[in-house]
């Protein structure tokens, strides 16, 4: 069984108790422990079930490369699931429960697709389930989906904080192993402002589990020491438990802290993610060990060499009575050294070399222990555990028959460097022939913006595996980018650590060597993803050479784990399948993050009241307390109506549009575009700008103007009023304020730069606010101040002056066709201003009106609306608005794009209004049909409705819409069909529905 | 995620920071042209795997548009530069044929 | 104008650093040929100091910031943007130039203590460790721009567009808050 | 070709799997082939399928410089609808659509569709008027869709917030029919039918040069040798400048990245793909269950495949919002994709300047869902000389200004 060793855990502390459940079960750790510590200490082996076969899974690792034991954590609000029981700390109070199975792990029915395995080869699904057609919906699919999945979906919203980070660097370290931590010592020296960042708790890496001494001191000396001597330097910033997550171009890295999952209640952010801009990245990530290939290599038990070793001495926890190491290579006899050490019996080491092992195994044949060379394991008994093992001669297809006891097999294929980070952004790899791994080749790293080198792996990362390497490479590493980092090299003499020989590795990529078919189809690649050899064997066999199409084909290395442990053991068989060298096939690309991060850590603070920004106009407060159902514009909540006595929002409207009309409404302009356009040559400049003449337009007067894109199209609107012999002030759209603001900027800094002319946008800068309806004068007047008379203030005429107390400049102009002022007053003023119209306007009546109402009074009256009536696709000569198109002009933008065919194509839909017979409103955006059909069968149409609405003035339906030759077709009815199969008749009209001889703003 | 420096302000400015604007140095054509004059000054973008001229807006920043030589297949910036100009100025020319022997652009070579 | 502004109560709020808001600045953005010695003649005798650098932020009774290479803004007192506006008219009459009172449609926060880099570092995609006093920085603080300047290691300025002062302030509170210190400065 | 079935499955099972053949062959490029395919991504096999199956044109070969299926095929978020506005659009990806109905059947492959529905999410007034249009024009051009209410969106994907305070979900456009299907399959069913119509799918073979006499073509230049057509067909997306280049013609297209994430693999919990366009970002939860997150293309010419970050984070926070649940779930990979742009955002299946050279491209943002669609009718083109289905969206138009505009309802072209 797995349990505490009576002593022994470097990080543990055993007077802290800490209490958790996994699966409902209470079960107690210490301080310091994983979860998956934690569990193996209570003989909890068995962890989940697998994604295809739901076969039962064990802890494999200690580490981030875990691909079983992914678990259901926390509850309600903190619920997360995929949580890797190996780097989750272990708190009081933590609930935990595996995954994927039905109605137990211990007893899944999942489990029925183990026993059909053999009928679920790599991509069965895409030769089955074809027929009949239908069942892939009802039956086949929804089978697979409901069987598909690993954790838990969350079912609450979650109540974390998360927040960003911006930070420099010269340069930045990822991992704290000893590669890391020198090179941070090397660099530091220098002066460079370096980050060092590790994604664990503690420091320190694997020396402290590897080696008992380096050097003349022990290892936890070691690491102590170069901790307190980085601690010294200021220029040195040190995080744990902080992963670098990915590396992206321009020296971009991103750093993912975990801040308060290691406690039981959260303490500020949960999550901060780290927006780096380094000058040098070095990555000195490590390496991670590869399972071995050989049958049944999926049963629980069955751990990496590193990992046992790692539980044993960090946590003091024997994953097994009896474990047999299996391994390729020299470092796994740690494994049995460590174990023997702390009484745990190693009944064998089945090493795979002929010629054994070096130094180490020297050493643990003194201790005693068995050391078999040139051997494999052919057969691993037990289900849900491992309770023996059969071992054959490697070169052999698997026979021989002894069996030896264990409950726990510690395999080691061999190491991976992790170049993740360092393939990111475009990094090569070559592949190293003796070691058998991928390694950072040196001459293609990944380039930065001035197309130099930026990543440099170090230590093992970088292939080098043994401690005096990776100390050598370190320095190596760390010197050969101190000067692109911006620093000066110290240099001091490298001091040598020598270290016992090690034999090579021979690198095996299935056991036995030549194990038969049955064989290969238990011996597991991707034990999340249960890919098999076969499997693989499967897809080169049926054409699926290119790695990555393999990958795809087999799903290897798409688990969670993104084929940390399967990646290279898969693609060995993919080679030797294709007969191809296995660099000549390559790897699949490396895609951040590194490990999973969480989308809450993405987002950042950007939630809730924080997720965008509101724009408020000055009144805006008093809009919300009286009841307005707003509407999103933009970043902009503007009201839509002010629904009272709990009326609909159509019964508002038609309040607002009947006071308006009558009496009096007010309407928040505020956010309406307001651009100072000023200079010598402002006047040439809107002229351009425009399709109308606006240098022509007199001081004191006002004139509607329309811009188009370069490409013809209108684009947006709005009043254009002259302020002075050299400035106007332009009116936009809500949504052109800043986007006309920006096209001004484009044309004067990027074609006309020589030309005299200063945009600003003032938008802001004001409060606006339309007085609108026959009463408007009168409450003007009985403010008092600015002459608004016809007289002095004529229809299209501004005027700046004192209104009561407030700065007001007012322009009479209309957009409901209405006696109308819309009056500018300094923002800060704004809410007194409309204060006072609203206490002033009572005696009329007056009623605020929201964007609805504008709305429909604007269609009343025939007046376009940007987004409506135009949609990108509609040129001023669309709606009927060649008045407003300057004939004596040589040029404006988008006047050479009008002439192109389509454009003057006398076929275009333009301009009308339309009215149903009936007096009903006809839906929008209905499509009005034309006899047959085009020649894609599709129903012909000659034109549309821009926009509809039920008119509470005329009482009846009105509508605009395009329609071909329209305003030619006056009187004709044409046919609108609705969703439902029913139609509607309509009868073209002019679109002023209301006033058509401005009697009524004209007063 | 690019940096750029802007000519206008001197800031190293992240990308979050600026807005693109396609490519560089096109030549406007209005009333008068043909239309296929007009349809290469709207639409035929250069689209070069390697050195391309673009535009950038220093929009977070001091609001100037600049232009940009940059790698579209390494994202290497050559350097940056006045928006007010007809073509490359020679110092980024001269960089671009240093690092990128054999390259040629429009009538330069 | 001040005795009948309709002013927001002025917000602050402590966390790691102090935040509030100042409401009765003025502000008068001013645009011009900065390379032409008639028009830097003109600015000096109007506002009695000289153009600021390149980014510079001049620190006076009335800070003068550098927004641009044509653009600058001036900070008075909310009743003194006129005068200032005038005098400056005068003596840029004849010279393309432009004058604009943008007091009502900018917010300024003012944040204070010892972690204030920090705080601007959660927001800004900014080198602030590089940031001198008196330097301003036009950026983006999370979604909307900004511009900010140090006017000593432990106080610094943020302006941003009045519309989105809420969202400004609750950006700054809620990147202030007392558990939340990074401790990377 | 061995028949895939579940009886020839378990007829391989029995002896583990070992009788079965290559999907598809890969030969030696011969001397000369009637018509010659550029590309074999999803649009290039299957307009070589449909030349072959429509049109009797079986000497037909399709050149890869990579592997097939390689690029953009493989690297989308696998989204099919055809709810589109433009009368043009709809034809050609409502054909898609309807050909993705039965293309297991007709490639014997399962691809996996999947018609669980699609819904564009209305979360302004001008969305829900842009949607109610699409849904009215939709009627017409035979695409079934209907403007559904909040508590129908609701009903459909209980994981939502409808009454987000900020931008609450006012309606959406759903197409009941729309759906995703498996990516990879797709080409690789194509890839294993043509092959068994005796086509040459040549992989590793990169184009180097265009050979044309008297504005007609004569035949490509490769890295596998010179090689002879009638015709040709150019159909490799974000490569699409450079390959016209080679032709000696100009092309209104850029390459830019495009992204894409997925969460880890959780338990079914969102059965439809929605897109929320206000938001800019787009859902759905693959049969694996992994949660397939898409977003916003850059705006600036990139070759790497690899975009910004900040546009990872836009989509992100604005699901979140949507759906709130998803704030612990993990990230579990992002990549990009290279799309090619056009002028007006829709596709080019056209005649070019020079003879029996066709192009196909501009799929933007949104190809995956048209490539049936996009075979049928570029085979239908390159047989004929014309095609209903392309004519609109020929090179002409933007030199006549006859565009094809799908982002005016408030639509974005995924």
């Amino acid at each position: 069984m797995s349990k505490r060793l009576a002593e022994g855990g470097l990080l543990i502390d055993r007077n802290k108790t800490i209490k958790f459940e996994f699966n409902g079960k209470k079960l107690s750790g210490f301080e310091g422990d994983t979860l998956a510590s934690a569990l193996l200490s209570n003989d909890q082996v068995l962890v989940g079930r697998s994604f295809k076969y739901h076969r039962p899974r064990g802890i494999v690792s200690s580490g981030s490369e875990e691909p079983n034991a992914l678990i259901n954590l926390g509850e309600k609000e903190k619920f997360e699931p995929n949580q890797r029981a190996t780097t989750t700390e272990l708190f009081d109070g933590l609930k935990a429960a595996s995954q994927n199975h039905w109605p137990s792990l211990n007893f899944d029915f999942g489990v029925i697709n183990n026993y059909l395995a053999r009928f679920l080869p790599a991509g069965f699904y895409y030769k089955m389930f074809i027929h009949p057609r239908p069942f892939w919906k009802y039956i086949y699919e929804p089978f697979i989906r409901q069987s598909a999945g690993l954790g838990r979906a969350p079912s609450q919203k979650d109540n974390s904080q998360y927040e960003h980070f911006y930070a420099f660097y010269d340069l930045v370290i990822v991992g704290g192993g000893i590669a890391g931590l020198n090179a941070a010592l090397t660099a530091a020296e220098s002066g460079l402002k370096i980050l060092i960042m590790e994604q664990t708790p503690e420091w320190g890496g694997r020396c402290l589990v590897d080696f008992s001494k380096i050097g003349d001191e022990t290892s936890s000396e070691y690491v102590s020491r170069l901790l307190s001597e980085l601690r010294k330097f200021q220029n040195v910033t040190m995080r744990s438990r902080m992963m670098g997550a990915g590396v992206y171009d321009h020296g971009y890295i991103l750093g993912y802290e975990r801040l308060n999952d290691h406690l039981a209640a959260d303490e500020g952010p949960r999550h901060r993610l780290w927006r780096i801009r380094a000058k040098q990245i070095i990555t000195a990530t490590g390496s991670i060990e590869r399972p071995v290939s050989f049958p049944s290599n999926d049963i629980p038990g069955v751990m990496l060499a590193s990992a046992v070793r790692d539980y044993a001495v960090k946590f003091g926890v024997a994953t097994g009575d009896k474990i047999a190491v299996y391994t390729n290579n020299d470092d796994a006899y740690r494994t049995a050294i460590t174990l023997n050490e702390v009484g745990v019996e190693v009944p064998v080491i089945v090493d795979a070399r002929m010629s054994g092992g070096g130094a180490l195994a020297e050493r643990a044949k003194a201790l005693g222990i068995r050391v078999e060379n040139g051997k494999a394991i052919s057969k691993v008994f037990g289900k849900k555990r491992v309770e023996a093992i059969r071992i054959c001669e490697h070169k052999d297809s698997g026979k021989g028959n002894e069996k030896i006891e264990c409950d726990c097999i510690a395999m080691s294929g061999g190491w991976s460097p992790v170049v993740h980070l360092y393939s990111h952004c475009g990094g090569k790899l070559k592949w190293d022939e003796k070691l058998a791994l991928f390694k950072p080749d040196s001459s293609a790293k990944p380039t930065s913006h001035d197309g130099l080198p930026f990543v440099t792996a170090v230590g093992s990362a970088n292939g080098s595996l043994l401690m005096h390497e990776v100390l050598k490479d370190a320095w190596e590493g760390c010197l050969s980018v101190i000067k692109a980092a911006g620093g000066k090299v110290k240099t001091k003499n490298f001091k040598v650590i020598e270290q016992q020989y090690e034999n090579s590795l021979q690198a095996i990529w299935i056991a036995p060597h030549d194990a038969d078919i049955k064989k290969r189809a238990k011996i597991w690649l991707d034990f999340q993803n249960d890919v098999k050899i076969n499997d693989v064997e499967l897809a080169a066999r049926e054409g699926f050479e290119s790695v990555e199409h393999a990958k795809r084909y087999t799903t290897l290395g798409m688990a969670t784990d993104q084929g940390k442990l399967s990646n290279i053991n898969g693609l060995a068989i993919l080679s030797s399948s294709l007969g191809k060298d296995i660099p000549k096939v390559g790897t699949t690309t490396f895609r951040p993050p590194y490990t999973p991060i969480s989308l809450g850590s993405i987002g950042g603070s950007a939630r809730d009241e924080l997720f965008q920004p509101v724009r408020k106009t000055p009144m805006h407060d008093w809009h919300e307390n009286n009841g307005a159902y707003m509407e999103p514009v933009g970043q902009w909540r503007r009201p839509f109506c002010y629904p009272q006595f709990g009326e609909t929002y159509a019964k508002a409207v038609e309040r607002e549009i009947n006071q308006t009309r009558s009496s009096l409404g007010l309407l928040d302009a505020s956010t309406l575009g307001k651009l100072l356009v000023t200079g010598p040559d402002a006047g040439k400049f809107l002229d351009m700008l425009y399709t109308n003449m606006m240098s022509t337009l007199k001081i004191g007067k006002c004139r509607y103007g329309l811009m188009c894109s370069e490409n013809g199209f209108l684009i947006d609107d709005g009043v254009v009023a002259r302020i002075d012999e050299q400035t106007w002030l332009c009116h936009t759209t809500t949504g052109g304020a800043d986007s006309i603001h920006a096209h001004m900027e484009e044309w004067l800094q990027t074609e006309w730069w020589d030309w005299k002319v200063y945009v600003a946008n003032v938008t802001e800068q004001y409060a606006q606010i339309g007085v609108v309806g026959p009463n408007a004068r009168k409450l003007l007047e009985k403010i008092g101040g600015l002459d608004v008379s016809r007289e002095a203030l004529g229809f299209m005429e501004w005027k700046d002056g004192k209104l009561g107390k407030y700065d007001a400049r007012i322009f009479r102009i209309s957009f409901s066709g209405e006696l109308s002022y819309e009056i500018a007053v300094p923002a800060k003023q704004g809410m007194a201003f409309w204060d006072e119209l609203i206490e002033a306007g009572k005696e009329f009546q007056v009623m605020p009106y929201g964007t609805e109402a504008l709305h429909v009074m604007r269609a009343e009256k025939g007046f376009i609306m940007i987004g409506d009536e135009t949609d990108g696709t509609v040129i001023p000569q669309d709606l009927n608005l060649n008045w407003a198109i300057s004939k004596k002009k040589d040029d404006y933008l988008g006047k050479r794009a009008q002439e192109r065919s389509f454009m003057v194509n006398p076929n275009r839909w333009k301009l009308v209004g339309l009215e149903t017979l009936d007096g009903s409103v006809l839906p929008d955006g209905a499509y009005a049909t034309a006899d047959g059909v085009n020649p894609n069968g599709q129903k012909s149409t000659q034109g549309r409705v821009t926009s509809s609405y039920f008119s509470p003035t005329l009482k009846r339906g009105i509508a605009m819409g395009l329609v071909m030759n329209g305003p030619e077709r006056d009187g004709e009815i044409i046919e609108f069909p609705k969703i439902d199969g029913t139609a509607m008749q309509a009868k073209i009209t002019s679109p002023v529905f209301y006033d058509p001889d401005g009697e009524k703003q004209n007063v | 995620m690019l940096v750029f420096k802007c000519p206008y302000c001197g800031i190293e400015a992240d990308e979050t920071e600026l807005s693109p604007g396609g490519e560089a140095h096109l030549k406007r054509f209005g009333p008068g042209s043909s239309d296929e004059e007009l349809e290469g000054y709207l639409f035929n973008r250069e689209n070069p795997k390697g050195v391309h001229f673009e535009r950038w807006r220093h929009v977070y920043g001091c609001g100037k548009w600049f232009h940009a030589a940059r790698c579209t297949a390494t994202l290497e910036v050559f350097g940056t530069y006045s928006a007010q100009t007809f073509e490359p100025p020679k110092e980024i020319i001269d960089i671009i044929k240093a690092k990128r022997p054999g390259w040629k652009w429009r009538n330069l070579s | 104008m001040s005795d009948h502004q309709n002013e927001r109560v002025m917000r602050s709020y402590s966390g790691y650093v102090k935040v509030s808001e100042k409401t009765t600045v003025g502000m008068l953005t001013v645009r011009g040929d900065f390379r032409s010695s008639k028009f830097k003649t003109s600015f000096t005798k109007a506002v009695g100091t000289k153009l600021p650098k390149e980014r510079e932020v001049i620190l006076a009774r009335n800070d003068i910031a550098w927004m641009s290479p044509d653009e600058l803004l001036i900070f008075c007192d909310y009743a003194d943007v006129s005068n200032l506006s005038q005098n400056l008219q005068m003596e840029l009459k004849d010279q393309h130039h432009m004058l604009v009172n943008v007091s009502d449609a900018r917010a300024l926060f003012e944040v204070s203590g010892s972690g204030i880099r920090e705080v601007i570092a959660k927001l800004a995609p900014v080198n602030i460790a590089t940031l001198e006093i008196g330097e301003i920085r036009r950026t983006r603080f999370s979604q909307i721009a900004a511009a900010f300047w140090l006017t000593s290691e432990t106080s610094l300025s943020v302006i941003c567009f009045s519309s989105v002062a809420d969202y400004m302030f609750n950006l700054l509170k809620t990147s202030s808050m007392l558990n939340s210190k990074v401790g990377d400065f | 070709m061995k028949r895939y079935s579940v009886f020839a499955v378990a007829r391989e099972a029995l002896r583990y799997h070992q009788g079965w053949s290559r999907a598809w062959k890969s030969p030696e490029p011969k001397k000369n082939y009637d018509a010659i395919i550029i590309g074999a991504g999803g649009h290039g096999l299957a307009t070589a399928y449909y030349l072959g199956k429509n049109h009797g044109l079986k000497n037909v070969a399709i050149l890869e410089k990579g592997w097939l299926g390689g690029g953009n095929t493989g690297r989308n978020t696998t989204i099919i609808r055809s709810n589109y506005l433009q009368d043009a659009s709809a034809a050609i990806y409502e054909k898609a659509r309807s050909l993705y109905e039965t293309m297991s059947q007709d490639l014997n492959y399962n691809v996996m569709f999947s018609p669980r529905g699609v819904m564009m999410l209305a979360q302004t007034q001008h969305e829900i008027r842009g949607y109610k249009r699409t849904a009215q024009a939709n009627a017409l051009q035979g695409v079934s869709t209907e403007f559904i209410s909040p508590e129908k969106v609701k009903s459909l994907v209980p994981i939502i917030n409808i009454d987000g305070p900020r931008y609450p979900v006012l309606g959406a456009l759903w197409q009941s029919r729309g759906g995703t299907a498996r990516h990879d399959a797709v080409a690789w069913g194509y890839a294993r039918a043509c092959s068994d119509m005796g086509m040459d799918i040549i992989q590793q073979c990169e184009v180097t040069g265009i050979r044309h006499e008297n504005g007609q073509v004569q035949g490509v230049e490769t890295s596998k040798g010179s090689i002879d057509c009638q015709k040709l067909g150019i159909v490799v997306a974000g490569h699409t400048g450079v390959l016209a280049d080679m032709a000696g013609f100009r092309m209104p297209v850029e390459a830019v990245a495009l992204q894409a994430l997925v969460s880890e693999p959780i338990k079914p919990c969102m059965d439809v793909v929605v897109m929320a366009n206000t938001v800019h970002g787009y859902m759905s939860q693959s049969d694996k269950g992994e949660m397939v997150i898409g977003g916003g293309a850059d705006g600036y010419n990139n070759y790497t495949q690899r975009g910004s970050f900040h546009h990872v984070e836009e989509t992100v926070r604005a699901l979140i919002e949507t759906f709130p649940i998803i704030s612990r779930l993990k990230m579990l990979r992002w990549w990009g994709g290279i799309v090619d742009m056009t002028g007006d955002r829709s596709p080019i299946l056209s005649k070019t300047p020079v003879g029996n050279i066709f192009i196909n491209c501009g799929w933007g943002t949104g190809g995956f869902k048209a490539i049936p669609g996009s075979g049928w009718a570029m085979a239908e083109l390159m047989a004929k000389g014309h095609s209903s289905l392309t004519e609109e969206f020929s090179l002409n138009r933007f030199k006549e200004g006859k565009f094809i505009d799908e982002s005016v309802a408030a639509g974005v072209a995924h």
